[in-house]
């Protein structure tokens, strides 16, 4: 028989206000089992605590009940206070007495009946626990990042810096990301490939850090500390070894009609390319659908004049295996596909470009030279019009119902850049809210307006059509109250980004959660900020959120400061509320196995007493306690209940059912 | 009627949310009629919600908007200014005793595609 | 003996002989002509008692658990519907294929003694098949009855001739479909009102006399320990103290087997209270189909069953009283 | 002469861990209240409820059984509550089908962050138990016995 | 001896109904058992066997023995029995009506059962001889007269008549309500009936089973016998034949948990069933074929050789006829028979 200890906290007057506590502990005193109980201001106070403790050794107690708060609350603080006390922490049950009865109900008597019951609930679940034992899992030393932007390279960097292996999958030919593609940075206007190729660079030349790019995660098995990934090496028809990036294939190639990703679509490149120049690797890659030789067996040009013997044809997708012990995810964004939003004619006309396109037709490396030239006729426009909040803030169903965060800042460094480059350009924005939160951010923004004469329109832009070339742009002034419609050039749209849609697969594969927005899902949005649900997967960047280069830099930084925490230790301790089978009642159908998302499940041949002094052979099912991790699916398929969940067994779910319905 | 009550009625015929209006004027950014609102689309809705009932009773842009739905078609907030203001006229239709067009005497040539709030705004528009 | 039994007793004394099967699994001579056991036989002269008569209702492959643990091979008769309890459990690791060799055998549907008694006809000494007709001869005469009176409730309504993951098949005729739709009924109790529904349970259920027959029968009911046997699991009991208890243990035999009850029809054959018992299965054989497809246990050794498998876009449980369910 | 009580169903509520138990605090902190008779026990997914356990509480007295876990898709466990939605479905129909009252037993989805939800669910579906009356038909009248 | 004539029938039910509990075979939902008698209550007074015999009134499936109050850490035990009140059998077979006999050695010997003598005690039995025995019928090999049973009353029918005629005193009271639906007369029906009836029972296929070889003496040789083996291959391990018999008397207690304390009942176990007598650790017969021996070993052997000869089955055929899969009693006796005879 059990000697159970209860505590009944009053919370200060959260529970004692609604639950008469004193006859709560009184009248719990003649349960069976019960040989002491008692009522405290403040249990997860260092003094309720220390009562706690007392107790337990006092009374020799081997079960505890605390009616408290949730356990959501402070189950830990209580079990580590046992755990102090000698007691297996396991061995105490939290009665949620507060969230789930002072404060939702007002009267006193039917407060207080519900609190026993609760109670009594959780008492007859202690008669049936078991002392669990935390087990032990090795922890393999190498982090995978997945996504090579600069979240992903920054995290690579300072996991490597600890002294970790790291391997960078990224799924383009190149790493660098969307910052790659970005002309200036704000609030600074400082170079972004200046700052970033360093980084690029360090990650080349890290003996620790391994680029698998053109790569994509294929499988993943495994749980914390353990992960096991197979990983898909694209076929790139370039052996990356041999590919000095000479670049004379690029010159040779017939095929030169592909559009150029790296640039926005905005001009063209070969079959055969390097994205850009500071690709790293800085080596080639052919895409298959354009490349003649691959679509029709005949050319070859490339490979005859490659002095390296580099190309190869024959080239299959290969399959890597790696073991790891975290995972970074670092997918990023794109920005959204606008087609829906024919009020601002983006894809009838030429001359409306997103953001992200300017960039590129500012970049030095871009298809302009850096000479900002309109698409249509090339010339230099003279008016220019930027729209924010496309499809930022939009809940009609076109975009997206959240803030972008990075637009209002990307705009008015535009702007800025236009009118120092181009002071003869006229430049208008319609604005809705500009949001300038950040160091030196808000000074920024009024630089584009009292130094550079940028005209802010407080409204929204209702229809931009062509007139005689011209892009009339009709809005509303608020301010003024009045219509406006500018005649413009160039009409620059600031769209709403969204992540990388691949983040759903990988979300999948690592069983992490993902919201309605297919952001992933943080573990706790101000406490875990950084830690995926999933134990053992990091977040950073824009696959958790919109955030702008500093804050992605931060995460990574975050997550490699997470992921190196895991990585210095030995030994994890594992979750002791994990399934167990029970062999001498298992039918080995498998039924557990095909429910189990973890895979935590294994079946052996084992041999077993008959009677009779005979045995037999019987396929039984056999649970990886590191790798389960205690959600009961298994349970309830296996018929004969030989699946059993430490810590929520049948018979302690069942026994509070009893005690819950009883009144 | 009061001032309240008359807000709350208005509110409620035009089954929008006003709250949810963030203020971003591209309504009025693409109204067709803007020139001849006394009232631009984006003030409706802003006065709806701060309880102005007379001015907009008076103002004469509940008979000159189109009611194109241009407004309600473009708003990302999901609010519809122009069902805002087809709410002002029916209720200005209706304290003068309802003069409006009996259902039954909507000529049948009338194709049933035509939105039902396009059709019936323009009666009570032209039955002034 | 009708030439199929001569078959199938032929190709038995075969397998036997050539030593290809250590033992064969069919059915036995009993008191009397109406009720023969299921039986081994490991010799030729064994195979004297060998019998395949309208009366071999019952499915043998539940006994194979068993059987193919024992060395060498095992031989076993099986009906169409038997077919799909094999596979079954096979597809659960129950039985171990490798040493069964499955002979696939004709059946036009088995009798039911009950129901000939019932008609006035008692010791029956013969009953020999002629198409829709069946000539009982007793130890009173002979008498010609309608097939379709005297088949077993399993047979009226048999969900398939088919003969699935068979090694070799003994079929001299065709065979015909069952002549009703299983479902009707079920569908028939759906049309009721719930107040309806809960008093024809009640009568019915209120007859168990809780001997575990439709358990011990059923080859999905083929746990190492039942729920119901073990102490620890909080739903043991020997008999049905309470009506409660009458609900419950039909209502998890029934989820238990959920997904994987091939429909052999051996629970409501074997009821002593000839509880229709195969109505509680076939709810949720029905109820399967509709919401996640068309599903049949047993037709593939491999493969999740409904219940251990779904789709992102399920009927939500909430909705399924309507959705399509109940039309 | 006994005193003819208003009737008060007796309703237990199997919450997820991660979202529905969660919900419930929430719900608590917001002081969105539902009746007492609602009372929850802990599980770690929604897919750790047996039917048996469902069948057991209806044996030892309660009107109405609840099961709330994450939204399908959200599961913290990926795929726990797709099979409970499957494995309930079957269940609840079969129920229904003994001539069980179909209102009696009911599936919600209920987050982490659906506080007002989870108080709104509990408050309708005591509401509805109590239109339907006491639970005669699956129960065990034994344990009601003084 | 006082004729009834059938469609009075319902009358005398409910007159004896009226002053005591009447129990007896009733169709519902399609099958045959004893059921207290109701108004408009299908009485199927020539079914032979129904499907449970008639033990259950002596031995229920499951009684309530005593309850335990539980309050706090205190415990009371209660026995909340009542006074049983007379009640009438209606209907009770030759062979069921045996097997009182066979079950009276093992409840009232001391220590006495008293929940079974009280309602033995407070029992009215009206018997039920048969016409038309069937062939499954073999209560003729242990001595039993289905053409004249006895019991308080004894009830002979034809197509158009009951006849009654008291054996006791308690049957002699019963009569008087009885007479009042009827005439006397009917002794030459009676006697015809029974005179055939017999005829019928020397013919049936079982009715000259040899059990001699069934004696205390034996029992290592039956014990050890090769035969039990393919016996019992097939068995399923169901109750279906123990909870059919009317002589099967075992029984298991069990504890149910209420809101305030414990209610022990017992109730019928099964030797077939692998639960059964869970003593200390688990059943100590491992296999089928040892739980299957058990039980007709039981039946043959080791009850005959305590009780003083009498064998512990009646010859009712309900387990040849409910057996899922064919097997039984006969074929046991047959075999066994036949092969230490040799």
């Amino acid at each position: 028989m059990q000697r159970i200890g209860v505590f009944i906290c009053w919370c200060g007057s959260n529970i004692a206000a609604t639950v008469d506590v004193k006859r709560v502990a009184e009248a719990i005193k003649a349960e069976p089992g019960v040989v002491y109980s008692a009522d405290y201001q403040y249990m997860c106070s260092e003094n309720g605590q220390q009562l706690l403790k007392n107790a337990i050794k006092e009374h020799n107690l081997t079960g505890v009940v605390i009616g408290s708060c949730s356990p959501r609350m402070h189950e830990a603080t209580f079990r580590r206070a046992a755990a102090e006390a000698g007691l297996n922490p396991y061995m105490l049950e939290v009665a949620n007495i507060r969230e789930q009865c002072s404060w939702i109900h007002k009267d006193m008597d039917e407060a207080t009946e519900k609190a026993l019951i609760l109670i009594r609930t959780a008492i007859a679940k202690v008669r049936l626990n078991t002392p669990l034992q935390e087990g032990e899992s090795p922890v393999t030393k190498r982090a995978l990042v997945i996504g090579g932007g600069i979240a992903g390279i920054q995290a690579a960097l300072d996991i490597a810096e600890a002294g970790f292996e790291v391997d960078i999958v990224e799924k383009n030919a190149t790493i660098g990301g969307r910052m790659a593609q970005l002309d200036k940075t704000f609030p600074t206007l400082d170079c972004s490939a200046c700052i970033l190729t360093p980084k690029m660079v360090d990650c080349a030349q890290s003996d620790k850090i391994d680029i698998l790019s053109y790569s994509e995660v294929e499988e993943v098995k495994g749980f914390v500390g353990n992960f096991k990934v197979k990983i898909r090496k694209k076929a790139r028809y370039v052996d990356e070894k041999k590919c000095t990036g000479c670049k004379v294939c690029m010159e040779k190639c017939p095929s030169k009609k592909g559009l150029n990703e790296f640039n926005m679509n905005l001009n063209n490149r070969t079959a055969i390319y390097i994205p850009f120049a500071q690709a790293i690797p800085n080596v080639a890659v052919i895409d298959p659908e354009q490349c003649i030789k691959l679509k029709t067996g005949k050319c070859g040009i490339c490979q005859k004049f490659c002095g390296a013997g580099a190309i190869n044809y024959e080239m299959k997708d290969e399959f890597v295996d790696r073991e790891y012990g975290a995972i970074v995810v670092a997918t990023g964004f794109r920005p959204i596909n606008i087609d829906a939003f024919n009020e601002y004619g983006y894809s009838d006309n030429a001359d409306v470009i997103t953001s992200l396109e300017l960039e590129r037709l500012m970049n030095a490396a871009g298809p302009t030279n850096g000479v900002l030239l309109r698409p249509s006729d090339k010339t230099h426009p003279k008016v220019i019009t930027f729209i924010q909040c496309v499809g930022s803030r939009d809940v009609s169903g076109c975009g997206k119902p959240y803030c972008s965060k990075v637009c209002c800042m990307y705009t008015a460094k535009h702007a800025m850049l236009i009118r120092e480059k181009y002071p003869d350009t006229e430049v208008h924005v319609f604005y809705i809210d500009v949001r300038t939160p950040g160091k030196n951010y808000d000074e920024f923004y009024r630089r584009a307006v009292e130094q550079y004469g940028v005209d802010y329109i407080k409204g929204m832009v209702g229809k931009v059509y062509n007139e005689n070339g011209k892009l009339m742009v009709q809005g509303s002034n608020l301010i003024d109250n009045e219509q406006v419609i500018i005649p413009s050039d160039l009409v620059v749209l600031a769209t709403a980004i969204e992540p990388e849609p691949s983040v759903r697969k990988i979300a999948t594969l690592l069983t992490a959660s993902i919201d309605t927005n297919n952001f992933m899902n943080e573990s706790h949005p101000k406490l875990r900020p950084v830690e995926s649900p999933t134990a053992g997967v990091y977040l950073a960047g824009m696959c958790q959120g919109p955030k702008d280069i500093p804050e992605t830099v931060s995460q990574a930084s975050a997550c490699a400061a997470k992921v190196i925490g895991l990585l210095v230790k030995d030994k994890l301790k594992t979750n002791p509320c994990v399934a167990h089978c029970n062999e001498m009642m298992c039918n080995g159908c498998s039924q557990c196995a095909n429910v189990c998302a973890y895979g935590a499940i294994t079946y052996v041949d084992k041999e077993f007493r008959i009677g009779g002094g005979k045995t037999e052979v019987r396929r039984v099912a056999s649970v990886n306690p590191a790798v389960c991790q205690g959600c009961g699916a298994c349970t309830v398929t296996c018929p004969s209940g030989a699946m059993d969940l430490s810590g929520f067994s049948s018979k302690q779910i069942m026994s509070e059912v009893e005690a819950i319905c009883k009144r | 009627m009061d001032k309240t009550e008359m807000t709350e009625i208005m509110k409620e015929i035009s089954g929008t949310d006003v709250r949810k209006c963030m203020k971003c004027g591209k309504c009025s950014g693409r109204c067709p009629a803007y020139k001849d609102m006394d009232i631009k689309p984006h003030q409706f809705v802003t006065m709806l919600e701060k309880g102005k009932v007379e001015e907009l009773l008076n103002c004469s842009a509940i008979w000159n908007c189109f009611s194109c739905m241009a407004c309600v078609e473009r708003c990302p907030r999901g609010v519809a200014p122009a069902q805002v203001i087809e709410a002002v006229r029916t209720t200005f239709t209706r304290a003068q005793n309802n003069n409006g067009l009996a259902a039954e005497d909507i000529p049948p040539i009338v194709d049933e595609l035509i939105p039902q709030q396009l059709l019936v705004s323009a009666y009570r528009k032209y039955n002034k | 003996m009708t030439d199929l039994e001569n078959k199938i007793i032929e190709r038995a004394e075969n397998l036997l002989e050539s030593g290809e099967a250590a033992r064969v699994v069919g059915w036995k001579k009993g008191e009397f002509y109406f009720d023969p056991s299921p039986a081994e036989f490991d010799s030729k002269e064994q195979l004297r008692d060998f019998v395949y008569n309208g009366f071999c209702g019952a499915n043998l492959s539940k006994y194979l658990i068993q059987v193919s643990k024992k060395p060498g091979k095992t031989a076993v008769f099986l009906k169409p519907c038997d077919t799909f309890s094999l596979n079954q459990l096979v597809k659960e690791h129950r039985v171990n294929r490798d040493n069964i060799i499955a002979i696939g055998i004709e059946c036009n549907g088995k009798l039911d003694i009950e129901k000939i008694k019932e008609k006035g006809v008692s010791a029956v000494t013969e009953a020999s098949e002629t198409g829709k007709e069946v000539t009982v001869s007793s130890l009173y005469g002979k008498s010609v009855m309608n097939k379709e009176d005297i088949l077993l409730i399993k047979c009226l309504t048999c969900k398939s001739k088919k003969l699935v993951g068979v090694d070799e098949t003994i079929v001299l005729g065709e065979m015909e479909e069952a002549p009703s739709d299983r479902f009707e009924e079920v569908e028939k109790l759906e049309k009721m009102t719930e107040a309806e529904r809960f008093a024809f349970w009640k009568s019915q259920l209120s007859k168990c006399i809780r001997c575990n027959a439709c358990r011990n029968v059923c080859p999905a009911c083929s746990c190492v320990k039942c729920v119901f046997d073990n102490p620890q699991s909080g739903v043991a009991a020997k008999a049905n103290d309470d009506e409660f208890e009458e609900q419950l243990f039909h209502i998890i035999r029934a989820f238990h087997v959920s997904g994987r009850c091939t429909d052999c029809g051996e629970c409501s054959r074997v009821c002593p209270q000839r509880i229709p018992l195969h109505l509680l299965n076939r709810k949720f054989i029905k109820d399967i189909n509709t919401c996640y497809g068309e599903y049949q246990a047993g037709e593939a050794a491999d493969g999740k069953t409904p219940l251990t498998d779904y789709t992102v876009g399920d009927v939500e449980p909430n909705d399924v009283f309507n959705a399509g369910v109940r039309k | 002469m006994q005193e003819i009580k208003e009737f008060v169903p007796n309703i237990v509520a199997f919450c997820c861990n991660w979202c529905s138990y969660a919900g419930a605090d929430l719900a608590g902190s917001g002081r969105l209240s539902y009746p007492a008779n609602v009372k929850i026990i802990r599980v770690p997914c929604s897919c750790r409820v047996n039917p048996m356990f469902i069948l057991k509480a209806f044996q030892r007295g309660a009107d109405g059984v609840i099961l709330c876990g994450c939204h399908p898709g959200d599961c913290h466990y990926v795929t726990g509550n797709y099979y409970t939605r499957r494995r309930m479905a079957m269940l609840f129909d079969f129920l229904n089908y003994m001539g069980i009252e179909k209102e009696r037993t009911r599936v919600e989805w209920v987050s982490a962050a659906e506080g007002a939800r989870f108080s709104q669910v509990m408050n309708d579906f005591v509401k509805k138990i109590t239109e339907l009356g006491e639970n005669r038909r699956i129960t065990d009248l034994r344990v009601k016995e003084k | 001896m006082i004729k009834v004539d059938r469609t009075k029938a319902d009358g005398m039910y409910a007159a004896i109904s009226e002053k005591m509990p009447l129990f007896i075979p009733v169709k519902s939902a399609g099958e045959v058992n004893y059921a207290p008698w109701e108004k408009g209550a299908d009485v199927s007074l020539d079914t032979l066997k129904t499907v449970k015999s008639a033990k259950d009134f002596f031995f229920p499936q499951s009684e309530t023995m005593m309850r335990f109050k539980a309050e706090g850490k205190k415990i009371e035990i209660i026995d909340d029995r009542k006074e049983v009140a007379p009640f009438v059998i209606f209907g009770v077979r030759g062979c069921d009506y045996r097997s009182f006999d066979i079950l009276d050695k093992v409840f009232l010997q001391e220590p006495v059962d008293t929940y079974y003598k009280e309602r033995r005690d407070a029992a009215v039995i009206v018997t039920m001889a048969c016409a038309k025995p069937e062939e499954s019928c073999f209560c003729s090999v242990f001595g039993i007269d289905s053409a004249d049973p006895k019991g308080d009353v004894t009830c002979y029918a034809d197509d158009k008549y009951l006849y009654f005629k008291s054996n006791t005193d308690k049957g002699a009271k019963l009569m008087e309500i009885i007479g009042a639906f009827g005439t006397e007369g009917g002794e030459k029906e009676v006697e015809a009936q029974k005179k055939n009836t017999r005829e019928i029972m020397e013919k049936l296929p079982f009715t000259h089973l040899d059990l001699s070889v069934f004696k205390p003496e034996n029992l290592n040789k039956l014990f050890a016998s090769e035969e039990w083996a393919s016996l019992s291959e097939a068995c399923l391990g169901c109750g279906t034949c123990t909870f059919v018999c009317p002589t099967c008397q075992c029984f298991d207690i069990r504890d149910f948990k209420t809101n305030d304390g414990v209610i022990r009942f017992r109730c019928w176990d099964s030797c077939m069933y692998s639960d059964f007598t869970q003593m200390a650790a688990a059943n100590s017969r491992t296999t089928q074929l040892q739980r299957y021996r058990q039980r007709f070993m039981h039946k043959l052997v080791y009850y005959p050789s305590q009780y003083g000869g009498t064998y512990s089955c009646v010859g009712c055929g309900r387990c040849v006829n409910k057996c899922p899969q064919r097997l039984n009693i006969v074929k046991v006796i047959k075999r066994l028979g036949d092969k230490e005879n040799d």
